[in-house]
C-alpha cells in the first residue's frame, strides 16, 4: 500500500455562513504501482480529493499517508519539497498548466533547478532525454508553450512530472481536455511510463471507458463521497451502487449496434451542490431503488466482495 | 473528379512519418510575439514613434536647442512664431521731461465744449523703447487722455487703450506700453480734469524695433559694445515658436515643460503602479482575511473623492521656495492612485494562484518568493504594462487639471499644463501660447492611448490562437 | 433516397486571419434527407462547425468568406443571402442548439422571454400568446415546473436544463432540421445521456431531421443514420453509420475507432493513437490531409488529394487506398467485401 | 418621434421667447445688469473686510457722511457736524429711514460701533475705531462697550469723544465698518444677521431683494432713501459672479453685462470687438516688502539698496503688466493723497533711485562684505495668483540678470503666505495696500514698528517718531511735513521696494452713466448711474 | 437585494468615516492659519475667533466634536462666511453642481453609449473613424480648454445670430446647463464611447449572440434586444466612478460658466482655508460619491438579472 486516506475532508467556507463539502470523508487505498481509477461527474469533488490528498489544498480533517508515514494537514513549501521526488500531479488543461512565459526547457527543469541538484548542463541533457521519452523532439527545448497542440502540451506537463522521477503520481482528468485522436497517446505513455518506472497512479477522469481502460482499480465517487470501489471491470461490468450503474448506462459504446440494443433509461434529474450536505444518502433524491433509511442515514462504504466496497443501504 | 491518374509506383509506401511532430513556426516568446503583433498596428506604431519623439524632444532637445527658458525677453513679449528679426540699435532710455506750460492757469470754469487738440505730432524718433507724443494747448481744456489703437478709429468710443491722462499743463505723453514694431493710431482727447470732451485728434506713429548696445550685449547679440553704433540694425534672437507673456522663449519652455508634464506622468504611474503590484500582489497572493483587510482600505482610498483630494493633499504637503512642487504633486498622486492597479494586480494573482502551473511549481516545492517572481509577476507584466500606458495620459490630465486652478508646478517651472492654463487666457490674442502646449499634451495623451490600445490587442491573450 | 432535404455541395469557407488566410472548409458536400439524423465527426479545428454555421450564415463575414459551393434547402439557395432572406429559414425551417448553452443564451432575458421571442417575431404572436407556448415548448422538453422556469433567467438554470431550453427555443417554429453543434461536450455523461434521448424523443415527435455535430463517435453510435467524417476541412468520409463503424473505408476513421477504448475490448489490448497533430489550415498540404498521420501513407498521397470515390451504395471515402493501384489494405477493404 | 416634435417646439419657443433678447441696461426701467468677481463674504457691515462686500455694502448702507464722485465729503446720514481736536458732533437728519419705515437713529451707529468692537464679534477692522475714545481698552476686553466714547445725545445726535486728536475722523466715518445697525433687528437675526437678503435691513440708496448665494443678487431703489429723489436707478441686478476676466468679457460681449473689468491678458479681445476701454487707478500701492528681521539677509540695508538700484518700475509697468493706468511705483504713498493743498505728491516728490547695474553691483559687494561672503538665495514670497506670480518671475529674472543674486519664488495661497508673512518666513514678499479711508494715515502708519501689518518689521524710531506727529495732529501742513520726511525715510532705508500703483481698465455700456470710481468706498459706484436712451 | 442594500449602506456609513478621518487629518496638515486675514488682528481677536471655532481645544478634541457634530448633520460655520452654515451652504449650492453633473452624465451616457454603439456598428467605416477622431479628441484635451472654447463658442454663436440664443454664462434655465454640462461631460462620453465600443465588438461576439441570429432575428432585434442591453452593462460598472469624476470636476465648468455650484465653494475654502466648508463639502460630497456608487451598483442589479437575484 503506497497511499492511504482516512476520512479525508476538504470543505470551502463559501461565504455567507456555508459551507461548500467537496470532499466528504474519503477513505482510500492506493496500492504500490497499481492505477486506480476515480470516476465522477463534474462537481463530484474527484479532483478536489487529488488535489488535497498531494498537499495543494489543506486538509480539513482526516489523515493521509504515503508508506504508511501521515502526510503533513497543511503542506508547507518544506513539504512539497520533501514529497517532491515522491508525488506528482498531471494536470487537466494542457493551457493554463505551462507557463506562457516560460521555455519548455524552464517548464520540465523547473523541478530540478528547485532541487538543487544539478548544474544548467545536466538538467539540458535530462529535458532533453524526458522530451524524446514524452516524443516530442530536444530541438523543441527553446520553445514557448503556445507553439504547441494540446497533446504536447500536455505530454510537456507530463515531463514536468516525470523528470524527478516520483513514485506516485495524481492524473487529474490528463485526457479531458484532449482531441481523441490524441487521448491515447497520452494515455499509452502513461501506461508505459508506470510499466518501466513502477509508477503508482490515480488517474482522475469522467470518462467512464477511458477509466475503466486504463485503471487496475476504480473508485466512483458522488457528491464529495465513494460511491462503489472494486477492480475496474467489475465494477464497469457489474456495478452494484444504482448511481454507477446509472453512470455504466449512461455511457454510449461506439459501436452502432450495441447503441440500438442497449436499453435507454437516463437517470433522472442532475447532481446537485454540495452545499451543507444533509445527513443520508446524497444520491437519495435521484435513485430509482430509494428507501426511507437512505433519507436519514448516510450509508458507509462496506465490502460486499474481498476487493469491492459500496456505499449503499441495498447492500447491508 | 480530378483528372489526375497517378502512376503505379506513386503508390509506393512513404517511409519514416513523424513530419507531424515537427513544428513548423519560428520559436516567438510572449514579448516577441507581443512585440510581432504591436508592429502590425500601424496606429500604436505611430504613437510609439510619437513618444520616442517627444523622448528626445525631452532629452536631448535642450541640447540642440541651447535656450534658457528662463531667460526674459521683455522686447519680445508674446510674439508669435516668425522669422528672425533685426532691430534698430538706440541709446539706454533717458526720462523725457516732456513739454509743460509755465505758469498754467486752469480755466475757471468747466466749458461746456472744446475743440479738438491741434499739432499732434511725434517728438524724435518713434521706436518700440518710447513713442513720445505732443500736442498744442487746447483752450478751456484742463487735461488730456491719450488713447491709443492698433486699428484706426471708427468712432469715439474706438479710440482703443486708455493710455493714460495728463493734467492741464501737460501738453505731452510719453508712451512706452508694451510697444511693437506697428502702426498705432494715438488719439488726444481734452477733458475738463475728470470728464472728456467728445473730441479728439489722431496721430499715426509705427516705431521701430529697438534695442540699446547695453541690451545687446547682454543678450550675447554683439560680442562689445565697439561692434556696433547708435542707428545699426542687430538681428536679435530668434523665437521658432514665438515667446510667452514674459519674453520668453517658447520652444524652449516647451522643452522643459515636457520634463516636468513627463516626469509627473511617467514617474506617478511607475511609482503607484509598484505600489499597487506590491499592495495588490501581498493581498491576492496571501489572501484569507489579509486580503480582505488589505482590500477593505483600498476600497477606502477609492471612495476619497479623487480631486479634492488631490487639491487637499496638494496644500497639505505645501510647496516650499523655490520649489516646484512636483513632488507633492507626485506622492499626491500616488496616495490616492495605487488602488487601482491594487485591484487588478490582486485581481491577476488571485486567478493566476489557481493556475495549473503555480500547482504545478508548488509541488515541485517552489518557495513563495519563487512563485512570485518567476511566475506571478512575468503573467500579469502584459495587464501592468497597459495599465501603465493608460495611466501617463491621467496623470498628464490631473497635471494640466491642478495648473488650471493654480495648484499645479509653482512657476517659474513650466509645465504643459501651466503653459496650457497661461495661453488659455490670451487665446484670442495670443493663440501661440495656447496651441503649442496643448497640442504637446493632446498628442501625446493620444500617444499613449493610442498605444495602451495596440499593446492590449498584442497582449489579450484571447486573441492568441491556442493550437 | 428520396430528395434530400438539405444539400450542401462542394463547400469552401475561408477566414482571413491575423497571420493569413485559414481554409477552413475546403470543399464539403453533404445531403440531409427528411426524418434522418446526420453526424458530423471530427477532431476540433476539421471544420465541422463552420460548415454548419456557415449554412445558418452564422460566420462574420468579413473575415469569414464563402469561395465556393453551394447549399439548398428544400430546393432553395440558402447560401450568402442577405440577413432578411436568411431569416426566413433560419429559426424557422432550420433550428440550431450550440456546445455550451450557458454562453448561448442571452444572460438578461428571461427563458420564457427568449423562446417566446422566436415565435413573436416568425409568427406573429402576441406576447401572452407567444410566452405560453414558450412554456409549452418547455414542458415539451421535459422542463419542471416549466411556468416557473420560464419566468428565470439562464443563470438560474443548471447545464442540462439550459440545453433543454436552447431546444425548446429551436423546435419554437417547428423546423424541418434541428443542427445540434457539440450539444452535449460541455455536459457530463449522465446528462448527456438525457439530451440525447431528447433529441430522439423530438426527432420521432416532431419528424425532423438533425445534423449532430460532434467529436465523439459514441455519441454518433447512439444518434446517428448517417456519418460524414471531416478532418481538416474536408468529408473524408460518409455514409450509413454501420457503413463508418462496421465497413469504413478510411485510415482516418479506423484510427479514429482505434484509439477509443471500447467497452467490450480487453484490458491487455491497447489503444492505437493516431500520431501526430492535424495539419495547419493556414497552409493546408497539396495531397491528402490526412497524408502525415497516415499508417498506410503513399507518395502519391503527399502531394495529391485523392478524389471522393464511392465504395459501396451511399458510402464514400476519400482516400489513395481506394484507387484500384493502390496496395489492398484489409481493413479498409470490408466495405467492398 | 412626437416626443422630438415637442422638443423642437420648446427649442422654437425658447428661441422666440423675448427673454432671449436681454439687455444688460434698460431705459424703461432704469436697470442695468452687472457681475461681481465673488460672493460678497459677509454684509454684516461691522465685520466685513473685503472689496466686494464693501462694494455691495456701499450701496445697500449709508453711513454718516460719504464721498461724492469727484472724491470729496458730503452729509450722508448725518446732516451736518462739528469738529474739534477733542470730540466730534453729528446731527442726524430726521428724514433718514430703515428700510424697513422706522428712523436710523444715533443709538443705531453707537450700537453697530459698540457691536464692532466687542471682543466677542472679532472684528478685524476694530482698529479704525480706534481713535475714539476707549475703544481699544473695549476692543481688548479691558472696558465693558458701554464706556465707548460715543454717545446718543438723542435719537439725532451723536457725540463722539476722541482718545487724540485726530484730523481725518470725520473721513472715517464714510467708512463701512461706520454703517449703523440697529440692535433689535440685529438681535432679532442672531447668528443669522446678514447671512440672507431679509436678514438685513438697509438705509442706503438700495435694498438687497434677493441674494441667491453664489448666484446673483438684486439690489433696487430703496423708497424709504431720504435722498431717493436723486436715485435714478430703479435696480441693480448682479446677475453673474465669477471671477473669470474672460467669462465676464463673454458675457459683456454677449449683452448680458453692463460692465467688466478687463485684463492684460482680454483687453486685445475687447479692442478687436471696438469696446471703449476706460482706465482708472485704484489707489492701491503694491511693493516688495523686506523681511527686516535681523536674522534676515534682507535687514542688510546695501543689499536692499542694491535692489533699489536695478529696479526700473518702469519695465514693470509697461513691459510686465503692460496694462494701461498703472503708474510707476514711487513711494508707498500714491499719488492721489492729498498733501496739503495740492496732491501730496505734487508737494513732497518721491525720491528716486537712478537705474544703474554699477550702483547696485557697488551696494551688492558692500553687502557682500557685511554678510560675510556669498548672499544666500533670497526667498519671495508671492500669492498664487497669476498677476502675482508673474511678477515673481520677473523679479526672479531681474534679480539673477542685473545682481547675479539667486531667487527663489515661494508660491502660496492666500493663507499660507498670510501665515509666513506673519511669522517673518520670509526675504522678500510682494505686498498691497489699499486705502481706506481718504488721509494720508491710511498709508502713513503701515510701516509704524507698532503695525500689526507691518509683516517685515521694519522698524525705524525716526519714522514712528514722525508717524505720531502726523496721527496727533491736526494741522496738514505739519502732518504732511511729517509724512513728507518719513518718505524720505522710507526710500533712504530702502524698507520697501514701491512696485507700481495699480491701474484698471474696463468696459462699460455706453448707455450707462454716472457711474463713479473711486478710490476709496464702494468701487464701481452705480448709486448715482443712469441709463440714457 | 434588500439585505445586499443594507450591507452596502453600512459599508458606506464606514467609509464616509474614513473619507471624514482622512479629510481631517490632511487638512489638519495643511500649513497656514485659517484665522488670519489681510487685516491683522490683534492677539485678542484672534484668541475670540480661536474659542469661536474651537481651534483652542487640542487636536483630537476637535476631532471628536468634529465627529459627533457630524453625526447630528452639522458642519458648523463658514470662517469666511461667517453667518452661514456649512449647511446652508450645501443646501444651497449642492442641487446646482447635481444638476450639472446628472445632465452631464445624461450627456455623457446617452452620447457614449449612442456613439459607442455606432462605431461598432460601422467598424472601420466612416462614422467609425469620424466618431473615433473625436473621441480622440475628446480624451486628449483638457477640460479646461474645451470649456473656454465652448463658451466663446457660445458668444459667437449669439453674436451670429444678432441675439441670445444659448446664454454664455450664468444658472437658471435648462438653456444655461446645456453648454456646460456638454462640456463637462465631454470627457466622460468619449470615455464610455471607447468602452461602449469595444464592449459592442465583444459582444458581437458572444455566443447568444450567434444564437438569436440562429433563431431568425433582424438585425435590428438582435442590436436592441440582445447586443445593446448586454454591452451597456459594463458601461454602467463604470458609471458609478464616473459619476465621482464628473460631480467633483465641475469646478473649472463653474467657475468659466459663473455658476454657483458646491465645487467653487470647495476651491475657494481650499484656498481661503476654510476649515468646515472644507470638511463640509469633502465628507458630503464622498458620502454622495459613495452613495452614487450603491445606487448605480444597485441599478446595475436591475440591469443585469444575474447580480439582482443572487
Amino acid at each position: 500500500m503506497l497511499v492511504r486516506t482516512e476520512e479525508l475532508k476538504k470543505h470551502f467556507l463559501i461565504g455567507q455562513g456555508q459551507t461548500l463539502h467537496a470532499v466528504d470523508g474519503i477513505s482510500l487505498t492506493i496500492e504500490e504501482n497499481e492505477i486506480l481509477g476515480l470516476v465522477g461527474e463534474s462537481g463530484s469533488g474527484k479532483s478536489t480529493f487529488g488535489k488535497t490528498l498531494i498537499g495543494l489544498h489543506p486538509r480539513t480533517s482526516g489523515l493521509a499517508f504515503y508508506r504508511e508515514t501521515p502526510l503533513p494537514d497543511n503542506f508547507k513549501t518544506s513539504d512539497h519539497l520533501r514529497y517532491s521526488k515522491e508525488m506528482q500531479m498531471i494536470f487537466q488543461d494542457p493551457y493554463s498548466s505551462l507557463n506562457p512565459r516560460m521555455t519548455v526547457l524552464d517548464i520540465i527543469g523547473e523541478g530540478l533547478r528547485l532541487q538543487g541538484e544539478q548544474t544548467g548542463k545536466e538538467i539540458r541533457e535530462r529535458v532533453a532525454y524526458w522530451l524524446q521519452r514524452v516524443g516530442l523532439h530536444p530541438d523543441h527545448m527553446s520553445r514557448y508553450p503556445h507553439e504547441f497542440s494540446g497533446g504536447q502540451r500536455q505530454r510537456i506537463g507530463i515531463a514536468r512530472a516525470m523528470i524527478i522521477e516520483p513514485n506516485f503520481v495524481v492524473c487529474d482528468e490528463p485526457i479531458s481536455a484532449l482531441d481523441v485522436s490524441v487521448q491515447a497517446q497520452v494515455i499509452n505513455l502513461l501506461d508505459e511510463l508506470k510499466q518501466s518506472m513502477g509508477l503508482t497512479l490515480l488517474f482522475i477522469a469522467h470518462d467512464l471507458s477511458m477509466v475503466r481502460y486504463v485503471s487496475d482499480r476504480m473508485a466512483v465517487m458522488y457528491l464529495g463521497a465513494l460511491a462503489e470501489v472494486g477492480p475496474s471491470n467489475e465494477v464497469f461490468f457489474e456495478p452494484q451502487h444504482p448511481y454507477t450503474r446509472f453512470l455504466v448506462e449512461s455511457n454510449p459504446e461506439p459501436d452502432p449496434n450495441t447503441e440500438r440494443e442497449r436499453a435507454h433509461k437516463p437517470i433522472v434529474g442532475e447532481i446537485t451542490s454540495p452545499v451543507n450536505v444533509q445527513p443520508g444518502c446524497r444520491f437519495a433524491n435521484r435513485c430509482p431503488r430509494v428507501m426511507d433509511r437512505c433519507r436519514v442515514e448516510t450509508p458507509q462504504l462496506i465490502a460486499t466482495s474481498e476487493n469491492r466496497q459500496v456505499a449503499c443501504h441495498l447492500y447491508n | 473528379m480530378s483528372l489526375f491518374q497517378p502512376d503505379a509506383n506513386m503508390f509506393e509506401r512513404l517511409e519514416t512519418q513523424d513530419s507531424a511532430e515537427i513544428i513548423a513556426r519560428p520559436s516567438l516568446s510572449y514579448w516577441q510575439d507581443a512585440w510581432v503583433r504591436l508592429k502590425k498596428n500601424t496606429r500604436a506604431i505611430i504613437s510609439l514613434n510619437i513618444i520616442i519623439l517627444l523622448a528626445i524632444f525631452t532629452l536631448i532637445g535642450p541640447l540642440l536647442w541651447q535656450v534658457d527658458p528662463a531667460l526674459q525677453d521683455l522686447n519680445q513679449v508674446s510674439q508669435p512664431p516668425a522669422m528672425p528679426k533685426s532691430a534698430l540699435v538706440v541709446d539706454p532710455f533717458r526720462g523725457w521731461e516732456g513739454i509743460t506750460i509755465d505758469n498754467y492757469e486752469p480755466p475757471a470754469d468747466y466749458a461746456d465744449s472744446v475743440p479738438a487738440p491741434t499739432n499732434v505730432r511725434a517728438e524724435g524718433t518713434a521706436t518700440t523703447q518710447a513713442v513720445r507724443i505732443a500736442w498744442d494747448q487746447v483752450p478751456g481744456a484742463d487735461g488730456y487722455n491719450v488713447y491709443r489703437n492698433v486699428r484706426e478709429p471708427t468712432s469715439f468710443a474706438d479710440l482703443g487703450l486708455p493710455l493714460g491722462a495728463t493734467y492741464g499743463d501737460e501738453l505731452s505723453y510719453e508712451d512706452r506700453l508694451s510697444l511693437e514694431a506697428r502702426d498705432y493710431y494715438y488719439s488726444i482727447v481734452p477733458t475738463d480734469g475728470l470728464d472728456e470732451y467728445e473730441v479728439f485728434t489722431q496721430l499715426v506713429v509705427t516705431p521701430k524695433l529697438a534695442i540699446t548696445r547695453d541690451e545687446a550685449l547682454e543678450r550675447g547679440l554683439i560680442d562689445s559694445l565697439d561692434a556696433v553704433n547708435i542707428g545699426d540694425e542687430v538681428t536679435i534672437e530668434f523665437h521658432p515658436l514665438g515667446t510667452d507673456y514674459l519674453g520668453r522663449d517658447m520652444l524652449a519652455r516647451l522643452m522643459e515643460g515636457a520634463r516636468v508634464s513627463l516626469f509627473i506622468g511617467i514617474v506617478a504611474p511607475l511609482l503607484y503602479v509598484l505600489v499597487g503590484i506590491i499592495y495588490g500582489g501581498f493581498a491576492g497572493y496571501i489572501g484569507g482575511r489579509f486580503d480582505v483587510l488589505l482590500m477593505r482600505f483600498a476600497d477606502f482610498v477609492v471612495a476619497l473623492p479623487f480631486l479634492l483630494f488631490m487639491i487637499l493633499f496638494k496644500i497639505a504637503f505645501g510647496i516650499g521656495p523655490g520649489e516646484s512642487g512636483i513632488i507633492p504633486m507626485l506622492i499626491a498622486l500616488v496616495l490616492l492612485m495605487w488602488p487601482a492597479t491594487a485591484r487588478l494586480v490582486r485581481g491577476q494573482v488571485l486567478q493566476i494562484r489557481e493556475e495549473g502551473y503555480i500547482e504545478a511549481a508548488r509541488l515541485l516545492g517552489a518557495k513563495n518568493h519563487y512563485l512570485i517572481m518567476r511566475h506571478i509577476i512575468p503573467n500579469t507584466m502584459g495587464v501592468i504594462l497597459v495599465t501603465l500606458t493608460f495611466a501617463v495620459p491621467a496623470a498628464i490630465f490631473t497635471e494640466a487639471f491642478l495648473s488650471f486652478i493654480g495648484m499645479g508646478v509653482a512657476p517659474p517651472t513650466p509645465s504643459w499644463g501651466s503653459m496650457c492654463n497661461e495661453g488659455v487666457k490670451t487665446m484670442l490674442s495670443h493663440p501661440h501660447e495656447l496651441f503649442f502646449p496643448a497640442l504637446f499634451i493632446s498628442i501625446t495623451v493620444l500617444a499613449f492611448n493610442l498605444l495602451g490600445d495596440g499593446l492590449t490587442e498584442a497582449l489579450d491573450s484571447k486573441m492568441r490562437s491556442r493550437d | 433516397m428520396s430528395e434530400p432535404l438539405l444539400s450542401v455541395n462542394d463547400l469552401e469557407v475561408e477566414f482571413d486571419t491575423y497571420g493569413g488566410t485559414v481554409k477552413a472548409v475546403r470543399g464539403v458536400s453533404f445531403d440531409v434527407a427528411k426524418g434522418e439524423t446526420l453526424a458530423i465527426v471530427g477532431e476540433s479545428g476539421c471544420g465541422k462547425s463552420v460548415t454548419v454555421q456557415t449554412l445558418m450564415g452564422l460566420i462574420p463575414m468579413p473575415p469569414g468568406r464563402v469561395t465556393n459551393g453551394s447549399a439548398t434547402l428544400n430546393g432553395k439557395n440558402i447560401l450568402n443571402l442577405p440577413a432578411a432572406e436568411a431569416n426566413k429559414f433560419r429559426g424557422v425551417e432550420i433550428g440550431m442548439i450550440f456546445q455550451d448553452p450557458m454562453s448561448s443564451l442571452n444572460p438578461t432575458m428571461t427563458i420564457g422571454d427568449q423562446i417566446a421571442e422566436t415565435l413573436k417575431v416568425h409568427r406573429g404572436k402576441s406576447h401572452q400568446e407567444a410566452f405560453n407556448m414558450a412554456i409549452e415548448l418547455l414542458e415539451k422538453t421535459h422542463i419542471p415546473e416549466a411556468g416557473r422556469r420560464a419566468r428565470q433567467y439562464p443563470f438560474e438554470f443548471s447545464g442540462g436544463m439550459l440545453q433543454r431550453a436552447m431546444i425548446a427555443q429551436s423546435l419554437a417554429c417547428s423546423p424541418s432540421i434541428l443542427i445540434a453543434d457539440e450539444p452535449t461536450t460541455a455536459l457530463d455523461v449522465t446528462i448527456q445521456a438525457q439530451i440525447l434521448e431528447l433529441m430522439l424523443e423530438l426527432q420521432r415527435t416532431e419528424d425532423m431531421s438533425i445534423i449532430l455535430i460532434t467529436h465523439d463517435l459514441a455519441v454518433v453510435a447512439r444518434m446517428a443514420d448517417r456519418v460524414a467524417v471531416m478532418y481538416a476541412g474536408q468529408v473524408v468520409e460518409s455514409g450509413s453509420v454501420d457503413d463508418i463503424f462496421y465497413r469504413s473505408a478510411h485510415p482516418y476513421t479506423l484510427g479514429l475507432k482505434a484509439a477509443m477504448p471500447s467497452n467490450t475490448h480487453d484490458r491487455d489490448k491497447s489503444l492505437t493513437p493516431i500520431l501526430g497533430s492535424p495539419p495547419d489550415l493556414f497552409k493546408p498540404p497539396e495531397g491528402c490531409g490526412y497524408c502525415a498521420r497516415c499508417p498506410h501513407a503513399m507518395k502519391v498521397c503527399a502531394d495529391h488529394l485523392p478524389d471522393i470515390v464511392s465504395v459501396a451504395d451511399g458510402h464514400h471515402s476519400r482516400c489513395w487506398l481506394q484507387h484500384e493501384a493502390a496496395p489492398r489494405v484489409d481493413e479498409l477493404h470490408q466495405a467492398g467485401a | 418621434m412626437r416626443r422630438i416634435t415637442v422638443i423642437l417646439t420648446c427649442l422654437f419657443i425658447q428661441l422666440t421667447d423675448g427673454t432671449a433678447l436681454a439687455s444688460p441696461v434698460d431705459f424703461e426701467n432704469q436697470t442695468i445688469t452687472v457681475a461681481i468677481t465673488q460672493e460678497p463674504p459677509q454684509m454684516n457691515s461691522a465685520k466685513a473686510t473685503d472689496q466686494v462686500s464693501g462694494l455691495v455694502l456701499g450701496h445697500l448702507m449709508e453711513g454718516l457722511v460719504r464721498y461724492d464722485r469727484r472724491g470729496r465729503l458730503e452729509p450722508g446720514v448725518a446732516e451736518r457736524w462739528e469738529m474739534t481736536d477733542e470730540k466730534a458732533t453729528f446731527y442726524l437728519r430726521k428724514n433718514a429711514l430703515w428700510s424697513d419705515g422706522k428712523p436710523v437713529t444715533a443709538h443705531d451707529f453707537v450700537f453697530a460701533w459698540q457691536t464692532a468692537l466687542k471682543p466677542v464679534t472679532a472684528s478685524e477692522y476694530s482698529f479704525i475705531f480706534f481713535p475714539i475714545k476707549n475703544a481699544q481698552q473695549i476692543n481688548n476686553g479691558e472696558l465693558p462697550a458701554d464706556k465707548l466714547g460715543a454717545v446718543a445725545l438723542d435719537d439725532h445726535t451723536l457725540e463722539v469723544t476722541l482718545e487724540r486728536p485726530t484730523a481725518y475722523f470725520i473721513k472715517l466715518t464714510a467708512f463701512n465698518t461706520f454703517f449703523p445697525i440697529r440692535e433689535d433687528f440685529f438681535n432679532s437675526k442672531g447668528d443669522k444677521y446678514a447671512a440672507n437678503a431679509d436678514d438685513l435691513l438697509y438705509n442706503g440708496a438700495f435694498i438687497m431683494t434677493e441674494w441667491k448665494h453664489s448666484a446673483s443678487l438684486k439690489m433696487v431703489k430703496n423708497p424709504n432713501y431720504w435722498n431717493k429723489d436723486e436715485i435714478t436707478l430703479n435696480a441693480i441686478n448682479v446677475d453673474y459672479i465669477t471671477a473669470d476676466t474672460r467669462a465676464r468679457l463673454n458675457l459683456y460681449t454677449d449683452g448680458k453685462i453692463a460692465f467688466t473689468r478687463l485684463d492684460g491678458e482680454t483687453y486685445k479681445d475687447a479692442l478687436s470687438q471696438r469696446f471703449r476701454i476706460r482706465r482708472f487707478t485704484t489707489g492701491s500701492v503694491f511693493f516688495i516688502e523686506y523681511n527686516h528681521r535681523p536674522e534676515k539677509v534682507t535687514s542688510n540695508l546695501n543689499l536692499r539698496k542694491a535692489i533699489q538700484h536695478v529696479f526700473d518700475p518702469d519695465e514693470m509697468v509697461n513691459r510686465v503688466l503692460a496694462v494701461p493706468g498703472n503708474l510707476r511705483g514711487e513711494s508707498i504713498f500714491p499719488v492721489w493723497l492729498n498733501g496739503v493743498e495740492d496732491k501730496f505728491r505734487r508737494e513732497y516728490p518721491a525720491p528716486m533711485a537712478r537705474y544703474s547695474v554699477a550702483t547696485a553691483q557697488q551696494y551688492l559687494d558692500r553687502a557682500r562684505e557685511e554678510l560675510g561672503g556669498e548672499i544666500p538665495p533670497l526667498v519671495l514670497l508671492v500669492s498664487d495668483s497669476p498677476t502675482a506670480t508673474k511678477q515673481g518671475e520677473y523679479m526672479q529674472g531681474l534679480m539673477l540678470n542685473k545682481l547675479g543674486l539667486d531667487v527663489k519664488i515661494d508660491v502660496q495661497t492666500f493663507k499660507q503666505r498670510l501665515a509666513k508673512m506673519t511669522s517673518g518666513d520670509f526675504d522678500m514678499v510682494g505686498a498691497g495696500w489699499g486705502p481706506d479711508f481718504d488721509d494720508i494715515m491710511t498709508f502713513g502708519d503701515l510701516m509704524a514698528s507698532w503695525n500689526l501689518n507691518n509683516r517685515g518689521r521694519y522698524n525705524n524710531p525716526a519714522y514712528d517718531r514722525l508717524v505720531q506727529i502726523a496721527m496727533n495732529s491736526t494741522d496738514p501742513k505739519t502732518r504732511m511735513d511729517a509724512m513728507g520726511q518719513a518718505q524720505q525715510i522710507l526710500f533712504d532705508d530702502a524698507a520697501v521696494l514701491p512696485q507700481y500703483e495699480q491701474g484698471i481698465i474696463y468696459v462699460l455700456h455706453p448707455k450707462v452713466k454716472g457711474v463713479v470710481r473711486r478710490v476709496v468706498g464702494a468701487d464701481p459706484d452705480y448709486t448715482h448711474a443712469k441709463v440714457v436712451p | 437585494m434588500l439585505m445586499y442594500t443594507l450591507k452596502r449602506l453600512l459599508a458606506g456609513v464606514i467609509t464616509v468615516w474614513f473619507i471624514a478621518t482622512a479629510t481631517f487629518i490632511a487638512m489638519h496638515q495643511v500649513p497656514g492659519d485659517p484665522l488670519m486675514n489681510d487685516k491683522a488682528v490683534s492677539p485678542e481677536i484672534r484668541a475670540n475667533l480661536e474659542a469661536k471655532y474651537g481651534l483652542d481645544k487640542p487636536v483630537t478634541t476637535q476631532y471628536f466634536i468634529f465627529l459627533s457634530n457630524m453625526l447630528k448633520g452639522d458642519f458648523g460655520i463658514s470662517f469666511t462666511q461667517q453667518n452661514r452654515k456649512v449647511n446652508d451652504i450645501i443646501r444651497d449650492h449642492f442641487p446646482v453642481s447635481a444638476t450639472l453633473g446628472v445632465l452631464a452624465i445624461f450627456f455623457a451616457a446617452t452620447g457614449g453609449v449612442l456613439f459607442g454603439a455606432l462605431t461598432a456598428v460601422y467598424r472601420n467605416q466612416m462614422p467609425d473613424v469620424v466618431i473615433m477622431f473625436l473621441v480622440i479628441l475628446g480624451i486628449s484635451v483638457p477640460s479646461f480648454v474645451f470649456a473656454a472654447l465652448g463658451q466663446l463658442m457660445l458668444v459667437n454663436i449669439n453674436s451670429f445670430f444678432g441675439y441670445s440664443v444659448i446664454p454664455v454664462a450664468g444658472w437658471g434655465t435648462i438653456w444655461h446647463m446645456l453648454m456646460p454640462s456638454l462640456v463637462l461631460g465631454l470627457t466622460t462620453m468619449a470615455l464610455l464611447t471607447r468602452l461602449m465600443r469595444s464592449s459592442m465588438l465583444e459582444v458581437v461576439n458572444e455566443d447568444y449572440i450567434k444564437t438569436a441570429k440562429a433563431k431568425g432575428l433582424s438585425p435590428t432585434r438582435i442590436f436592441f434586444r440582445h447586443q445593446l442591453r448586454n454591452a451597456i452593462l459594463p458601461v454602467i460598472t463604470v458609471l458609478g466612478p464616473q459619476i465621482a469624476a464628473i460631480t467633483t470636476g465641475g469646478f473649472v465648468v463653474e467657475l468659466v460658466f459663473a455658476i454657483p455650484g458646491l465645487g467653487r465653494y470647495f476651491v475657494q475654502a481650499v484656498q481661503q482655508l476654510d476649515y468646515t466648508v472644507i470638511m463640509g463639502t469633502t465628507v458630503f460630497y464622498g458620502a454622495f460619491l459613495v452613495f452614487m456608487v450603491i445606487v448605480v451598483d444597485i441599478l446595475y442589479g436591475f440591469i443585469d438579472p444575474r447580480v439582482r437575484l443572487s
